[in-house]
């Protein structure tokens, strides 16, 4: 039976209840810089608690890696949270990583605007503040221009953003920035930073056994999340170029993008080709070009994904110079590297 | 399990409280594969799944105990669905079972008109936590209607029978009416217009607790 | 006609025709450390040719990424040359990017040994030898074990050893040793790697514009290479576990592992997300713990892919501590990066 | 475009070889998906794709050239075709079209015994670069049994028309022969056993070179 389910979802799975903790086996048996405590399902940096530095906490549902695990390590997170594929962690687990990372500095909750996670990080907040002394803070990301943002709903996504604040937040903290200091830069890089996201296909929950939506051969979603859910819209096929344009459109109508750099991003669902990628950077590139915005540093590749989906998003971010410098540092996580 | 028969002030005892968990355990189990398919629709296709390891998991921690009072048996439940439940509906089950049991308190049984204060209490959580109002195609959708109506049955000196069976009408009445609402909160909420015409999974999940209160508790 | 073409295979494209040539744009326009010829399709290191240094020159099929173009850098290839998608360059293509990379200190290709790929780079060395002065050498890579070998027939394909000796003979090539060296570094590297793959789905190539074979639902295809080609046998749909037994027990069956350490990589052919990849990679590591094979440092990701196809492969290098240094080494490409 | 009619030493001129390529690159494109899709079944899915991309290259080549001779022109379409196919099929026509070439030299026309040696060279090309044999599952499969079709009509003091039907039959039945064959060489060859019951692709486009070459030369 749990071979016909293999089956069925053609996956490098064994049972589908077991995907989320066998996966953190692997990445404790690859990764160097971090450990795994699999009770708590919590992917700690090996280091942590790092001495006088204040200690970031994210996760989420699982199905987006790299996001979250992936980016903990030295220059991004102290420890992430995994929950079940797409569904957000509870507060015990965010609770254990929140003490597991306090050297006494206080501990960062860095959360993307879903109800389950901004629950549930809200609740491990009112436990810590309730059970211990640390000093937690919260960032909420929303940062997903598909959501029509309003004071009467859920507001908007929090998605792409996520993956460059915790890279420049996580510099910061390297750098021993205090945690009033973190969290207002938190907020400003995500009041700076703007997504959308696009489907060429639905993917498969395991525990679900069938693709979440079914996508006609000439259609596709847009204005996606990255929980495989539907999109905003859905709308024929179009060409890459088309396909830029009516993500771009919405990014640089929201946000003011010309007076400075920014950083770019251009994010595989997990199921698209890097050729393709690039192919749609380059499309990118030319809107970027033609309404006068200026990349000054890039990512293209799969940095938060929907599992198996085909499909891409993009993300555009305001940077200042200094916000430049804490991208350029150094970084050593399974999903960015480099200057070490 | 044993009802009370018609008499309106019936007790209702912390193991007929652990029948309804079972009967909402079996229920959600049957009903797994359609509440994810709900939400696939809508959300993330994970509804179905999150409450039959949440409900699983209180089905694990009820095994062979034998509690005290009303509070450590609904404390327990909400625990272990906060702690294995995850997502929207982990912290919104989670809460609406904390506040039931600490207004029920530590007692042995409850009447019905302190299981229906105990029920608002939990509905209390669940507006408190997650914001929602009605008509926002959520859970809530369900809960009131149903909890109004019970309250009418039990102002107008119903038995438990006729509360208990009012109040599943009124909830799968309430479930239904969520179909063209669109979305305001939640990851429905994404959806925007898209969202109509669906019914919600969670105002679905609530509808099977009171299928389950109805079976347990009425003739 | 070209959106119905499109519509058909969804893919983040334009024309199909046209793939390459626009992902070249685009990988031209996000990574700093590169230059691209367009009109010969080289993707060239930003700095080459280097004095002293003697130039590596790979290429092979579009379809792969991040290989080659996206480990053209420091510390590995100084140029890369892309065919049409699974289609080898042209010899002309790569005797111009052996006359950009060398600096005098002579130039060698590294080949995968598939019938295209050896022919194109053996005319274009003996274009070389003919018409300029520049002393080119050779390594032709062979490491699938999917593959019979023999006398009479094409020989093993080359696959996932490319990405790891590239990486090697790179370090080697920045320390800056000779050409014999290298060619020596680079044979010891292929007789030492060994790998194994398989597909749960197809791909399509955007010209053909349907996949290359369909795959029933409970099908996989074991022993594939990298060009979307179907398998060496078409095999039931297995766990994860069964997979990765499948896929090392011949990789453990054809060379000795356990004298020393080794480099093990468990690569997405495209499809596959990593949540995926690192779960298989826990059955990897425990495989090879009971086999008693010490992997010293590892790879989970795409790195070698075969367009969107699902599937991974498995390849594992014998390396000694002066290898692990080589791989230790600073990197700085799009595939690989660190120390830098 | 002229045969010769039945006439057996009847040459043939630069021009019509360009009639011969012309009507080869017409048959690669009417038959382009065909050789994609065996080349799906044991290869990568692009024989068909690349064969059109350097034959359509070709005819940019030959639009308005005016050969000095047959030796500039196979010249000029083996470079065209080394620099814009790629893969295996790249440099094996390509050497085939350069030899042929060479082999014919910098005459104007080629009678049917200069023609034939001509193609023999470039079968001596293919093999040297390709190092395949016969009943290796590759495009020498059919270009050999034409060849020797071919020779021995010419021999025999068969006519041009004679000689290019049946290298043209023979090409075929030498290709349909493929069919049962394992491949030892090419990406077939990965596929051991599997690849027995395909036909070989390039075997397929080398067929319809001789079909290219009957119907231009046979009356
Ligand atoms: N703010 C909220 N208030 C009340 N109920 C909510 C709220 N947000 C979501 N829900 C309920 O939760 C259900 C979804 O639960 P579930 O799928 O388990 O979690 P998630 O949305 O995190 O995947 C919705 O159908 C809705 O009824
Ligand atoms: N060594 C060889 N000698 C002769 N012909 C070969 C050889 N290898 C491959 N071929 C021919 O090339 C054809 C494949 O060409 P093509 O698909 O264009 O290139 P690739 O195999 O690189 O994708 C095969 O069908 C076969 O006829
Ligand atoms: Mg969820
Ligand atoms: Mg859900
Ligand atoms: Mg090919
Ligand atoms: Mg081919």
């Amino acid at each position: 039976m749990v071979q016909a389910k293999v089956a069925a979802m053609k996956k490098l799975i064994n049972d589908p209840q077991d995907v989320v903790a066998e996966a953190l086996l692997g990445i404790e048996a690859a990764r160097p810089e971090v450990r795994v405590d699999h009770a708590n399902r919590i992917i700690y940096r090996r280091d942590a608690p790092r001495t006088g530095k204040v200690g970031l906490v994210s996760g989420g549902g699982s199905g987006h890696e790299p996001l979250h695990g992936g980016y903990v390590g030295l220059g991004m997170l102290d420890a992430a949270c995994a929950g079940e594929i797409f569904t957000s962690p509870t507060p015990d687990q965010m609770l254990e990583a929140t003490k597991g990372v306090d050297s006494g500095a206080g501990v960062l909750h860095i959360v993307k605007n879903y109800t389950g996670d901004v629950m549930n990080f809200e609740m491990a907040a009112e436990l810590a503040a309730a059970d211990t002394g640390i000093t937690v803070e919260s960032v909420v990301i929303n940062d997903d221009v598909a959501v029509q943002d309003s004071l009467y709903t859920a507001g908007r996504r929090g998605v792409g953003v996520t993956v460059l604040l915790e890279k420049l937040v996580g510099a910061a903290a390297e750098k021993g920035r205090s945690l009033p200091e973190l969290v207002t830069l938190a907020r400003a890089v995500n009041e700076s930073g703007r997504s959308m996201g696009m489907a060429l296909t639905s993917c498969t929950v395991p525990a679900a056994g069938k693709p979440t939506f079914e996508l006609a051969e000439d259609e596709m979603e847009l204005g996606i999340g990255i929980h495989g859910e539907p999109g905003r819209r859905r709308v024929p096929l179009r060409s890459a170029r088309e396909i830029a344009e009516q993500l771009m459109e919405p990014i640089l109508a929201d946000l003011e993008f010309t007076s400075g750099p920014v950083i770019v991003m251009v994010n595989g669902m997990g199921g698209t080709p890097l050729i393709e990628l690039y192919l749609m950077y380059s499309e990118v590139a030319k809107i970027m070009e033609k309404a006068g915005v200026t990349a000054a540093r890039n990512l293209v590749g799969n940095y938060i994904t929907s599992l198996e989906m085909a499909g891409c998003s993009v993300t555009v971010l305001r940077a200042s110079e200094e916000w430049i410098e804490l991208w350029d540092a150094p970084v050593n996580t399974a999903g960015l590297r480099w200057g070490i | 399990m044993g009802n009370i028969g018609n008499v309106p002030n019936a007790a209702v005892t912390a193991e007929e409280l652990m029948g309804w968990l079972r009967r909402f355990h079996d229920l959600v189990i049957k009903n797994q594969a359609e509440l994810t398919q709900l939400d696939s629709a809508i959300g993330d296709a994970d509804h179905g799944i999150n409450m039959a390891r949440g409900m699983g998991a209180v089905m694990q921690k009820l095994d062979g105990m034998h509690p005290a009072d009303v509070n450590e048996l609904l404390k327990t439940v909400a625990m272990t669905l906060l702690t294995s439940v995850g997502g929207a509906s982990g912290p919104l089950y989670g809460t609406f079972f904390l506040r039931f049991g600490r207004a029920a308190g530590s007692v042995r049984e409850l009447d019905p008109a302190a299981l229906a204060s105990a029920l608002r209490a939990g509905l209390a959580g669940i507006v408190e936590r997650g914001k929602a109002e009605p008509g926002d195609k959520t859970m809530v959708d369900a809960l009131v209607p149903a909890l109004d109506a019970m309250d009418t049955v039990i102002k107008n000196g119903g038995d438990l029978d006729t509360a208990v069976t009012t109040a599943r009408d009124a909830a799968a009445a309430g479930r239904d009416a969520t179909v063209p609402l669109v979305a305001r909160k939640g990851r429905a909420s994404y959806l925007g217009e898209r969202s109509a015409n669906h019914m919600d999974p969670g105002a679905a999940s609530m509808a099977l607790l009171f299928d389950a209160l109805a079976a347990e508790f009425a003739g």
